[in-house]
C-alpha cells in the first residue's frame, strides 16, 4: 500500500465552553491513500463535518484544533502559515458541499466562479482560463457546457449545480477531495448521477476522495473504505464490505441495522379492505403573476389524481421533489383548495366543504409533518401542543391534558415532558410529539408527509415501527408520502408513483417494487443508492437508544 | 435567558440599559425633586448654569428652571415615545399581520395603503396632521405614531409571508383552528421579537420627530417636553447655546438608550451572531 | 384749516426747489462720496408678489420701494416728503385732493410716467386690492387727470389730509398701468418681476433664495443710487441669519427679523450698528385679546384684573432685553395722535385678586379661579414668550392658562372666524395714523372672518362714533383730540389690552454710509445710501 | 426602450397609490382651520374683508369642496398641477425650480451616506464586537440620535461663524454671477454642511444594515466555498460577500426615500436651501394647497423613481431577479 496522501493524527478539536461537549473530535486518526474514496459515516452531531473544517482549516469560529495532526503528503498543515494554507485550498485540497444552491455565490456566473479558481492560484491568462472553465465543466458531463459558462446559479437544476461544484473542485487536480454529503439534498435519480460521476473522476485521475455521508446506502455505493465516527470519536475503520457486510463495533451494527432494505416485505396477507378515502380526479395549478414578465406563470401541481387509501392501509406516495405529493397532501387536508376533483372520505367530499366546514371536519384526518424543527410551535409547551387539537374542538381543558398524557406515553414520551418547550427535545422526540398531536383528534386517516426523511437513521427506524404499531393499534388509515424507496418498501403495503402531478404507476408493493409497469418507476429503482447491498440481518441487541 | 446572558455580555447594550434607566429614574425623580409646575416662572430668564445655585442647569427665555423642564421633560419624551410606538405598532403589527397572513387581495389593499403612506415623506404628513388638527400632546403624539406604522407594517408581513407557510402554522389550520386564533394566538408571538427589537428604532424616531416639531413650533407648549425647550432655545443659540444643548443632550442619551437597547435585543435575538458574539 | 393748507402749499413748493436743485437736498451725494458696491439685505420671509400697490407690508416694502415709487415718502423729522408727487392741495370741503405730479420721469422700461398711472393705481389696485387700501380709499370716487401732470381724487366724504398723506407714504405706491390695465392683475407677471420709477432696477427673482436688482442709470435723482446692486438674500432661520451676518454675508437685517438675543450680542460687536432707527414709523404691540362671549371676560374687573396681573416691566426687561415699555394705550407714543399717560392699569397683583375676588370669582381646588385658553398668534418672534409669561402670570393669580399652539392661519381662523378662544396674543403694528390700522380693532361692524378686526364680541356705540368722526375730521388738532378722547374711552373699557409699546430694530454693517436716516428707511429707497470698502 | 416601458407600467401601477395620497390629503387639508388668504393676510400683517373676499374668489376658494376637488382632479388628469398662491406662479414652474437644489442634496447626501454606511459597515463587521466595531457603531448611533437641526446649528456656528471655512447657508453666492465650473465649486461649497448634516442622520442607519448583512452573508456556505478556494479574507469580502451584503442596503435607499424628503425639511430650513422641504413647509403653513400636493405628486413620482431605479440596480446586482424569481 502505497503512504497517505492524508493522514490525520490523533486529531482532537475543541468545541467552545457551553457546548454539548468539550471535543467535536477527541482524537481522531485516519489516513486516506491516493486513488480511494474513504466514507466517513456518522449521524447528526458525530463530528464529521468537523473533520473536514479541520483539514481545511476552515473551523467555525472558536472552534479549535487542540492536539494532533494533518498531514499532507508528510507536511503538516496545522504548523502552515494562513499563506501556505491558502495556496493548499483548493489547489491540494478541494472541497465539495451538500447544498450546491448555496454553496455557489448567486451573484456570480457559474464560468466566473470556476475560473476564480485559476485566477486565484495560476497565471493562465482569460482566454485560456475560459477554455480550462469550459473544458471542466464539459468533463462533468453538463449539458450546454458553453451556456452553463455564463449562467448563474439559479439557471441550474440542482445536479446541474452539484457538477459545477465537482468542476470546480477538480479545476487544479487536487491531491484530495472532500466530499461534505455531496448528494443529500439531491433527488435520488440525480444522486446516482453524481455518484456515478463521482467514482468516475476519481478513478481517472486518481484522487483521493474524503467522502462524508450519513446514508448507508451512499456509503455502500460508493466507499473502499469506511471509518465510522461516534460522537467524535472513531468506532470502526476498515475496508467497505467488512464493515458493511460484517460490523464489529456495536453501534455500526446498530446504524446498519436500522437501514431499511430495498424489499418490501411479503404481500400483506391482510384481504383488502374498503377504501375510507377516494381521492377523484383532483387538480391543482398555480399561478404566480410576474413581476416583469406580462403574463405569469403555470404550474400543474398535482393533475387529474385519483387514489384510493384501503381502511386500515398505508398507501405510500413516493416521486422526487417536485412531483406534487406535497401538494396533494395538503390538498386533502385542505391546507390548499383544489381546482377541480373531490375528496371522498367515509362517503364525505371534503373538496366542497367551506372553510367553516372545514374546520369542524378537521380531526377526521390528520397530518404529520416533515421538519421537526418547524412543525412545533416554539412558544408552546408540549403538553400544550398536544391538547390543544380537542380542546379546539371543544374538549375541556383538564380532559385533553389527560388525553395528551397518554398521548405521551402512546407515543414513547415521559408524561413529565409535557411542560418542556419544543427545543428541549431532540428530533425523534418532536417527531413523536407531532404524531401525538395528530393522534390527538383520534383521526380516521394519517397523512405523513416525509415524517421521517429529516432523523437520522437510527431515529428513523424507531419511528417508523411506532407508526406502523400505532396504525395496526389504532386502526388507523395512513397515506405515508416519502421520496425514499427503502424507507416506502419498509411501511407501505400500496405504492403510488407520482411524477409531474401525475401518478404513473399504482399498486401493491409487493408488486410495484417486485415487478415495476412504468419506466420512470423502474429508473427510480435502479437509483436507489447501494440497492445492491442487503442489510445483513444482525441480532437485535441495542435498539431503542434515542 | 440565555438571550437575557448573551445581551449582559454585550457592553454597548449594557451601556444602553443604563442610560435607559438613568432616564426612566430622571423621569420618577422628577414630581419628588421639583414638585412645582416646571412651567412657572421661576426666576430672570437666561441665567447661565451655575450662576445662580437655584437653577444648576440655568433657566430658560421664559424664565423657568430647565433642570425642572429636563427631569418633568424626561416624563413627557417616554411618554410620546411610548405612546407613539405603541400606536405606531399596534396599527404595523395589524396591517402587517393581516396583509402577511392573508395574502390575495388583502394584502394587496394594505400594502396599497403602506405603499402611500411610504411614499408621502412622513414628516411632511406629520406637518399637515399637526397644521389640521393643531399641537396638543395627544395629537402630536397619535399623529406621530400615524405616520410611522408602513415600516412596522412591512417588517410584521415579512414575518407573517415565512411563518405562515411554516409546518407548525400548517398544524395549527390542520387541527381546525381559525384564522384570528392562528394569526394572534399562535404566528404573532414568533413574529414579535424583530418588531420588538424594532420598537427601539421606532421610538427612537418618535422622539426625533417631536424635537423636530418643536423646533418649527409646532408641538405642544403646555408641557415641558425636551422638543419645546430646544425650541425655545432656538432664538438664544448663539448666545446662551446652553438652552438648547442641554435637552439636546438630553434627548441624544435617551435616544441613544433606545437604540443601544434595541440593537443589544437585536444581537442578543439573533442566532446568527451567537457564534461570533 | 387755512394753516394746514398753507403748511402744505409751502411743504410743496420747497419740494419742489429741491427738486429744481435750488436748495440743498438732504441726501445729496456729497463730493467724494463712494459710489458702488453691492448691499445685501437679509429678509426672513418670502413675500408672495412683489407690488406694493397690492399688498402692503414691510415684507414687500423693503424690496420693492427700491424698484417702485410711492407719491409721497415720510422725511426725518415725520414731514411729507415728495417723490412722485411734487406738491398737492386739498380742496376746503376735503372732498377733493391735488397731486401735482413729477415731469420727466421715465418707467425702468423706458415709458414715461403719467397721471393716467396715478389713476389706474388708485381707481383700480389701491381701492381695489391693496390691503388698508381698500379701507382707506373706499369712499374714493375718481381720479381726474386734467393733464397728463395732475391728479385730482375725489372723495365721497371729507379725506383729512393729514391722514391721507400720511397713509400714501405706504399706500401710494404707483406700478404702470400699460403693463397692469386689461390683466388679471393679481397673476401679472409684473407682481414678480417688478417695474417701477426707482433708483434700482429689477434683475433677478430666485425663489427661496435672492432678488437682485441694480442700479437705475436713468434715476430721476441725478447721482443717485450710488449703490451698484442690491441683494435681497431670504433665510427664514434666524440664528443662520445672525451667522450670514456675521460671516458678512449679508450687510443689513431690519424689523426684528433676527433674534431678539442676537441682535442684543452684536449691540457690543464693533462691525455692527443695532438700532430703532430707520424704522420708527412701524411701532408696534405686544396685545392681549379677550373674547367677550367668556362670561367671565365680558366683566370689565377681570380684564382689568389680568392687566394689573401681568408684570410688564418686568417682561420687558427680561424678556425683550429692555426694548420697548408698557404701553399707554393702543396709539403709540411716538405718534402725535398720543395723547399722553402711561399705563392704565399697573402691575398689582394684591388688586388683582382682589378685583377677581369682588367680580365673583374666588379661588377654588387647587388655588384656581377658572381657566381660559389662550391662543398665540404667531406673527412675532416674542409672541410664545409671552403667551408663557402671561400663562405664567396669570397661574399666580389663580387663572389657569392653556395655550393652544397652530400655525398663524390656523390661529387667524380660530380667533377672527371661529370665534373660539378666550385669550389670544400677537403683534399689533401701528401705520402712522389710527385710521389705516388700529381703529379697526376697535370699531364694530367688521365681518367674521377679518382678522387683525373687532371679532372679541365687544361693542361700543362711543367708540364706534368716534372712530368714524375722527376718520373723516379734517382739522388735525380736533382729530387728535378726538383719538385722546376715543384713547380714553378704551382705556377704561380695555376690550383688548394693547400691552407693551415696541419700536422695530435693525442692525446693519458699519460700512453703511447714510443709513437709518428717516423713521421709513428701512422700508425706502436707499438711494443715497452707500457702502464704504469692507 | 424596454426600460421605459418598464418604467410606464411601474408608474401605471402606482397610479392608484398616487390617487389615494392626493385625495385623502386634499380632503384632510379642508380640515385644516385657516385658509391660504388668512395665511396671506398673516403674511401682510393684515387685510380688510373686502380684499380678502377678492381674493379667495381669485383662488377658487368660493367653491364646494366636491367642486374644488374635481376641478383639481380634472386639471390634474391633463397633468397641470394648478397655480401656486404663495408664489403667484404655476406650481410646476416653481416645483421645477426648486427640485434641483434638493435632488442634489438629497443626491450627495445619499451618496456619502451609502458609501460611508458601507465602508463603516464592512469595518464594523469585520472586526465585529472589538473595538472598531465599537467605536463605530457607537458615532453611528450618536450621529443618528442627534436631532440633525441642530447638528447644522451647531455646524454653522463651528465651521461658518467662528472658524470662517464654509458659508453660514444659501445655495450659492447671490449676486457673484459665477458661470458654468466656478458656479459649480460654489454650489458645491455651499452644500458641504447641508449634505453633511443630512448624511450622518442617515449614515447611522446605513452602517446599521450594512453591518448587519455582512454578518449575515459572511456565515453563509458560498463564503465557505470562496475560502475553500483558498482566497485571502479580502478576496473574499470583495469579490463574494460584498455584493451580497449591498442588497438590503440598496433595498434600503427605496424605503428611505420618501424619509429623506422629509429630512431635508429641517435641513434646507437651518441652511436657508430654497429646496423642495422648505417649500413643502411654506405650503402647509401659508395653507397653499396645490403647491402641497403638487410637491407630494412630484415628491411620490421620485420615490417611485428612485425605487424604480433601485429595482433596476438590484436587477443588475442580483440576475435572480430577472429570472423572475
Amino acid at each position: 500500500m502505497s503512504a497517505p496522501v492524508l493522514a490525520v493524527e490523533g486529531l482532537q478539536v475543541a468545541l467552545p465552553p457551553g457546548a454539548d461537549r468539550p471535543l467535536a473530535l477527541a482524537g481522531v486518526s485516519l489516513a486516506l491513500r491516493k486513488g480511494e474514496i474513504l466514507c466517513l459515516v456518522g449521524e447528526s452531531g458525530s463530528g464529521k463535518s468537523m473533520m473536514a473544517g479541520a483539514v481545511m482549516r476552515l473551523l467555525p469560529p472558536a472552534v479549535r484544533v487542540a492536539s494532533g495532526a494533518i498531514r499532507l503528503d508528510g507536511e503538516d498543515l496545522l504548523a502552515a502559515s494562513e499563506a501556505e494554507m491558502r495556496r493548499v485550498r483548493g489547489a491540494r485540497i478541494a472541497m465539495i458541499f451538500q447544498e450546491p444552491m448555496t454553496a455557489l455565490n448567486p451573484l456570480r456566473s457559474i464560468g466566473d466562479q470556476i475560473g476564480e479558481m485559476f485566477r486565484t492560484h495560476t497565471a493562465l491568462s482569460a482566454a485560456e482560463t475560459e477554455a480550462r472553465t469550459l473544458a471542466l465543466l464539459e468533463e462533468v458531463r453538463i449539458p450546454d457546457p458553453r451556456a452553463a459558462l455564463r449562467a448563474f446559479p439559479h439557471e441550474l437544476s440542482g445536479g446541474q449545480r452539484q457538477r459545477a461544484m465537482i468542476a470546480m473542485a477538480l479545476a487544479l487536480e487536487p491531491e484530495v477531495l472532500i466530499a461534505d454529503e455531496p448528494t443529500t439534498a439531491l433527488d435520488v435519480t440525480t444522486q446516482a448521477q453524481i455518484l456515478a460521476l463521482i467514482r468516475d473522476l476519481q478513478h481517472r485521475h486518481g484522487t483521493a476522495v474524503l467522502f462524508i455521508t450519513h446514508d448507508f446506502g451512499v456509503v455502500a455505493e460508493i466507499a473502499d473504505r469506511i471509518a465510522v465516527l461516534r460522537q467524535g470519536a472513531l468506532v470502526e475503520e476498515g475496508p467497505a464490505a467488512e464493515v458493511l457486510n460484517r460490523p464489529q463495533h456495536p453501534y455500526t451494527r446498530t446504524l446498519i441495522a436500522a437501514v431499511p432494505p430495498l424489499a418490501p416485505p411479503p404481500a400483506a396477507t391482510r384481504p383488502e379492505a374498503p377504501p375510507i378515502l377516494v381521492v377523484d380526479r383532483l387538480s391543482k395549478t398555480y399561478r404566480r403573476a410576474g413581476l416583469f414578465r406580462r403574463g405569469g406563470r403555470e404550474t400543474r401541481a398535482v393533475a387529474d389524481v385519483s387514489l384510493a387509501l384501503p381502511k386500515g392501509g398505508t398507501l405510500g406516495i413516493v416521486g422526487e421533489s417536485g412531483s406534487g405529493k406535497s401538494t396533494l397532501a395538503r390538498l386533502i387536508l385542505r391546507l390548499l383548495d383544489p381546482d377541480g376533483g373531490a375528496i371522498h372520505l367515509d362517503g364525505l367530499d371534503l373538496a366542497r366543504l367551506s372553510h367553516r366546514a372545514m374546520r369542524r371536519e378537521a380531526w377526521r384526518v390528520q397530518m404529520v409533518f416533515q421538519d421537526p424543527y418547524a412543525s412545533l410551535n416554539p412558544r408552546r409547551r408540549a403538553g400544550e401542543l398536544v391538547a390543544q387539537g380537542p380542546m379546539l374542538h371543544g374538549v375541556p381543558r383538564a380532559e385533553a391534558m389527560a388525553r395528551a398524557r397518554e398521548l405521551f406515553e402512546l407515543v414513547g414520551l415521559r408524561p413529565d415532558a409535557m411542560d418542556r418547550f419544543p427545543h428541549e427535545f431532540s428530533g425523534g422526540q418532536r417527531q413523536r410529539i407531532g404524531l401525538a398531536r395528530a393522534l390527538a383528534l383520534r383521526p380516521e386517516v394519517l397523512v405523513a408527509d416525509e415524517a421521517v426523511s429529516a432523523l437520522d437513521v437510527s431515529v428513523q427506524a424507531q419511528v417508523l415501527r411506532l407508526l406502523a404499531e400505532l396504525r395496526d393499534r389504532l386502526g388507523l388509515s395512513l397515506l405515508f408520502i416519502t421520496h425514499d424507496l427503502r424507507v416506502a418498501a419498509q411501511i407501505c403495503d400500496r405504492i403510488a408513483v407520482m411524477r409531474h402531478g401525475v401518478v404513473v404507476e399504482e399498486g401493491r408493493a409487493a408488486e410495484v417494487f417486485g415487478a415495476p409497469q412504468h419506466d420512470y418507476t423502474r429508473a427510480l429503482l435502479a437509483s436507489v443508492p447501494g440497492r445492491g447491498w442487503t442489510p445483513p440481518t444482525l441480532p437485535a441487541e441495542a435498539q431503542e437508544t434515542a | 435567558m440565555q438571550a437575557f446572558r448573551r445581551y449582559l455580555r454585550n457592553p454597548a447594550a449594557v451601556l444602553g440599559l443604563l442610560l435607559l434607566l438613568l432616564v426612566i429614574g430622571v423621569a420618577l425623580a422628577a414630581p419628588l425633586l421639583y414638585p412645582e409646575d416646571p412651567l412657572d416662572l421661576a426666576g430672570r430668564p437666561l441665567q447661565w448654569p451655575g450662576a445662580n445655585p437655584r437653577f444648576p442647569l440655568g433657566t430658560d427665555p421664559s424664565g423657568r428652571d430647565i433642570a425642572a423642564q429636563v427631569f418633568h421633560g424626561a416624563r413627557v419624551t417616554l411618554l410620546i415615545g411610548a405612546v407613539a410606538t405603541l400606536v405606531s405598532l399596534g396599527i404595523g403589527i395589524l396591517a402587517g399581520a393581516l396583509a402577511g397572513y392573508h395574502g390575495g387581495w388583502v394584502d394587496d389593499a394594505l400594502m396599497r395603503v403602506t405603499e402611500a403612506f411610504q411614499i408621502l415623506p412622513s414628516f411632511l404628513l406629520l406637518l399637515v396632521l399637526v397644521a389640521v388638527f393643531g399641537s396638543d400632546l395627544a395629537t402630536v403624539t397619535l399623529a406621530i405614531g400615524l405616520v410611522s406604522w408602513p415600516a412596522t407594517a412591512r417588517l410584521t408581513r415579512a414575518e407573517f409571508l415565512s411563518l405562515r407557510s411554516r409546518e407548525f402554522v400548517q398544524a395549527c389550520r390542520t387541527l381546525g383552528m381559525g384564522d384570528a386564533r392562528i394569526i394572534f394566538r399562535e404566528i404573532l408571538p414568533n413574529a414579535l421579537p424583530p418588531v420588538i427589537v424594532y420598537a427601539g428604532v421606532v421610538m427612537a424616531t418618535a422622539i426625533l420627530l417631536e424635537s423636530a416639531l418643536a423646533f418649527l413650533n409646532l408641538s405642544d407648549p403646555n408641557v415641558a417636553s425636551w422638543g419645546n425647550l430646544i425650541g425655545a432655545g432656538r432664538g438664544v443659540l448663539r448666545t446662551q447655546w446652553y438652552v438648547s444643548a442641554i435637552p439636546g443632550v438630553a434627548i441624544l442619551v435617551a435616544v441613544l438608550a433606545v437604540s443601544l437597547v434595541g440593537q443589544g435585543l437585536n444581537d442578543a435575538l439573533n442566532p446568527r451572531l451567537k457564534a461570533a458574539a | 384749516m387755512q394753516t394746514s393748507r398753507r403748511t402744505l402749499l409751502l411743504s410743496a413748493s420747497a419740494s419742489a426747489a429741491t427738486a429744481a436743485g435750488l436748495l440743498p437736498h438732504p441726501g445729496r451725494a456729497q463730493d467724494g462720496q463712494r459710489r458702488g458696491g453691492v448691499l445685501t439685505i437679509h429678509m426672513n420671509g418670502e413675500q408672495r408678489i412683489l407690488n406694493p400697490a397690492l399688498r402692503a407690508s414691510t415684507g414687500v416694502y423693503v424690496i420693492t420701494s427700491k424698484i417702485i415709487e410711492s407719491l409721497v415718502d415720510l422725511g426725518p423729522d415725520g414731514r411729507i416728503l415728495p417723490v412722485l408727487a411734487t406738491g398737492w392741495e386739498a380742496a376746503p370741503d376735503g372732498r377733493s385732493f391735488a397731486f401735482h405730479l413729477r415731469q420727466g420721469v421715465t418707467w425702468h422700461d423706458g415709458k414715461p410716467f403719467t397721471a393716467a398711472d396715478v389713476q389706474y393705481n388708485a381707481m383700480e389696485l389701491w381701492k381695489k386690492h391693496l390691503n388698508y387700501g381698500t379701507q382707506l380709499q373706499q369712499d374714493l370716487l375718481a381720479v381726474e387727470t386734467p393733464d397728463p401732470h395732475t391728479a385730482v381724487f375725489r372723495y365721497a366724504r371729507p379725506m383729512p389730509a393729514d391722514l391721507l398723506l400720511r397713509a400714501l407714504c405706504d399706500l401710494g405706491y404707483i406700478v404702470p398701468r400699460h403693463l397692469f390695465e386689461g390683466t388679471n392683475v393679481l397673476d401679472n407677471p409684473a407682481n414678480t418681476a417688478p417695474i417701477g420709477t426707482g433708483p434700482f432696477r429689477f434683475v433677478q427673482y430666485e425663489r427661496g433664495q435672492h432678488v437682485i436688482a441694480e442700479r437705475n442709470p436713468t434715476y430721476w435723482r441725478e447721482g443717485f443710487p450710488l449703490l451698484d446692486r442690491i441683494v435681497w438674500r431670504f433665510i427664514s432661520d434666524r440664528a443662520a441669519a445672525s451667522a450670514a451676518l456675521e460671516t458678512g454675508q449679508i450687510q443689513l437685517s431690519s424689523y426684528n427679523a433676527i433674534s431678539l438675543s442676537d441682535l442684543d450680542r452684536l449691540k457690543t460687536d464693533p462691525r455692527f450698528t443695532v438700532t430703532t432707527k430707520g424704522s420708527e414709523a412701524n411701532a408696534f404691540n405686544n396685545t392681549l385679546e379677550f373674547n367677550h362671549r367668556r362670561k367671565e371676560l365680558a366683566d370689565v374687573r377681570v380684564r382689568r384684573a389680568i392687566a394689573h396681573a401681568v408684570n410688564v416691566p418686568f417682561f420687558i426687561e427680561n424678556f425683550l432685553y429692555g426694548l420697548g415699555k408698557p404701553a399707554g394705550g393702543p396709539i403709540p407714543s411716538t405718534s402725535a395722535f398720543h395723547p399722553g399717560g402711561g399705563q392704565p392699569y399697573p402691575y398689582d397683583r394684591r388688586k388683582a385678586e382682589a378685583l377677581l375676588d369682588e367680580a365673583g370669582y374666588r379661588r377654588g381646588a387647587g388655588g384656581v379661579r377658572f381657566t381660559l385658553r389662550l391662543v398665540p398668534i404667531m406673527n412675532g418672534e416674542d409672541v410664545p414668550l409671552f403667551a408663557t409669561f402671561v400663562q405664567q402670570s396669570l397661574g399666580q393669580v389663580g387663572i389657569r392658562v392653556e395655550l393652544v399652539n397652530l400655525d398663524i392661519a390656523g390661529a387667524l381662523t380660530r380667533v377672527y372666524r371661529d370665534w373660539d378662544f378666550d385669550l389670544a396674543t400677537g403683534w399689533h403694528q401701528y401705520r402712522g395714523d389710527p385710521a389705516v390700522s388700529t381703529t379697526v380693532w376697535y370699531r364694530s361692524g367688521s365681518p367674521k372672518g377679518a382678522p387683525w378686526t373687532n371679532q372679541w364680541g365687544w361693542q361700543s356705540d362711543r367708540v364706534d362714533q368716534l372712530t368714524d368722526q375722527a376718520a373723516t375730521e379734517l382739522d388735525p388738532l380736533k382729530r387728535r383730540a378726538l383719538y385722546a378722547e376715543w384713547t380714553k374711552a378704551i382705556n377704561e373699557e380695555l376690550p383688548i389690552w394693547m400691552v407693551t409699546e415696541r419700536e422695530f430694530q435693525s442692525v446693519g454693517s458699519k460700512r453703511l454710509v447714510n443709513a437709518f436716516t428717516g423713521p421709513r428707511w428701512a422700508s425706502g429707497d436707499v438711494h443715497d445710501t452707500g457702502l464704504a470698502p469692507a | 426602450m424596454r426600460i421605459l416601458a418598464l418604467a410606464l407600467r411601474r408608474l401605471a401601477a402606482s397610479l392608484p397609490t398616487l390617487l389615494i395620497i392626493l385625495a385623502g390629503l386634499f380632503l384632510l387639508l379642508q380640515l385644516a382651520p385657516g385658509d391660504t388668504v388668512d395665511a396671506l393676510a398673516a403674511q401682510m400683517g393684515g387685510g380688510d374683508p373686502a380684499m380678502m373676499a377678492r381674493l379667495r374668489e381669485f383662488y377658487g376658494l368660493d367653491l364646494s369642496v366636491p367642486a374644488q376637488l374635481a376641478r383639481y382632479m380634472g386639471r390634474l388628469v391633463r397633468l397641470d398641477l394648478g397655480f401656486s398662491a404663495i408664489y403667484g406662479k404655476p406650481v410646476a414652474a416653481v416645483i421645477l425650480e426648486r427640485l434641483p437644489v434638493t435632488l442634489l442634496l438629497m443626491g450627495s447626501s445619499l451618496s456619502l451616506a451609502f458609501a460611508g454606511g458601507m465602508a463603516l459597515g464592512v469595518l464594523a463587521a469585520r472586526r465585529v464586537n472589538r473595538w472598531p466595531d465599537t467605536l463605530i457603531s457607537t458615532l453611528g448611533l450618536v450621529f443618528y440620535a442627534t436631532p440633525s437641526f441642530w447638528f447644522g446649528l451647531m455646524g454653522i456656528v463651528l465651521f461658518a461663524v467662528n472658524l470662517g471655512w464654509l458659508p453660514a447657508g444659501g445655495f450659492e453666492e447671490v449676486g457673484a454671477g459665477h458661470t458654468g465650473l466656478r458656479r459649480a465649486v460654489d454650489i458645491a461649497w455651499h452644500l458641504v454642511l447641508p449634505t453633511v448634516t443630512l448624511t450622518l442622520i442617515f449614515l447611522a442607519i446605513y452602517l446599521r444594515i450594512m453591518r448587519a448583512s455582512m454578518l449575515e452573508v459572511m456565515t453563509q456556505d458560498f463564503v465557505r466555498t470562496a475560502r475553500a478556494k483558498g482566497l485571502g479574507e479580502t478576496a473574499v469580502v470583495v469579490r463574494h460577500a460584498l455584493r451580497n451584503a449591498l442588497l438590503p442596503m440598496v433595498t434600503l435607499i427605496g424605503l428611505q426615500a420618501g424619509t429623506m424628503l422629509g429630512g431635508s425639511v429641517v435641513v434646507e430650513s437651518v441652511f436657508a436651501l430654497p429646496g423642495l422641504g422648505r417649500l413643502a413647509y411654506e405650503s402647509v403653513v401659508q395653507r397653499d394647497l396645490n403647491t402641497l400636493l403638487g410637491i407630494v405628486f412630484v415628491s411620490a413620482l421620485l420615490v417611485i423613481l428612485v425605487n424604480f431605479v433601485v429595482d433596476l440596480i438590484y436587477a443588475r446586482l442580483d440576475p435572480r431577479i430577472l429570472a423572475g424569481r
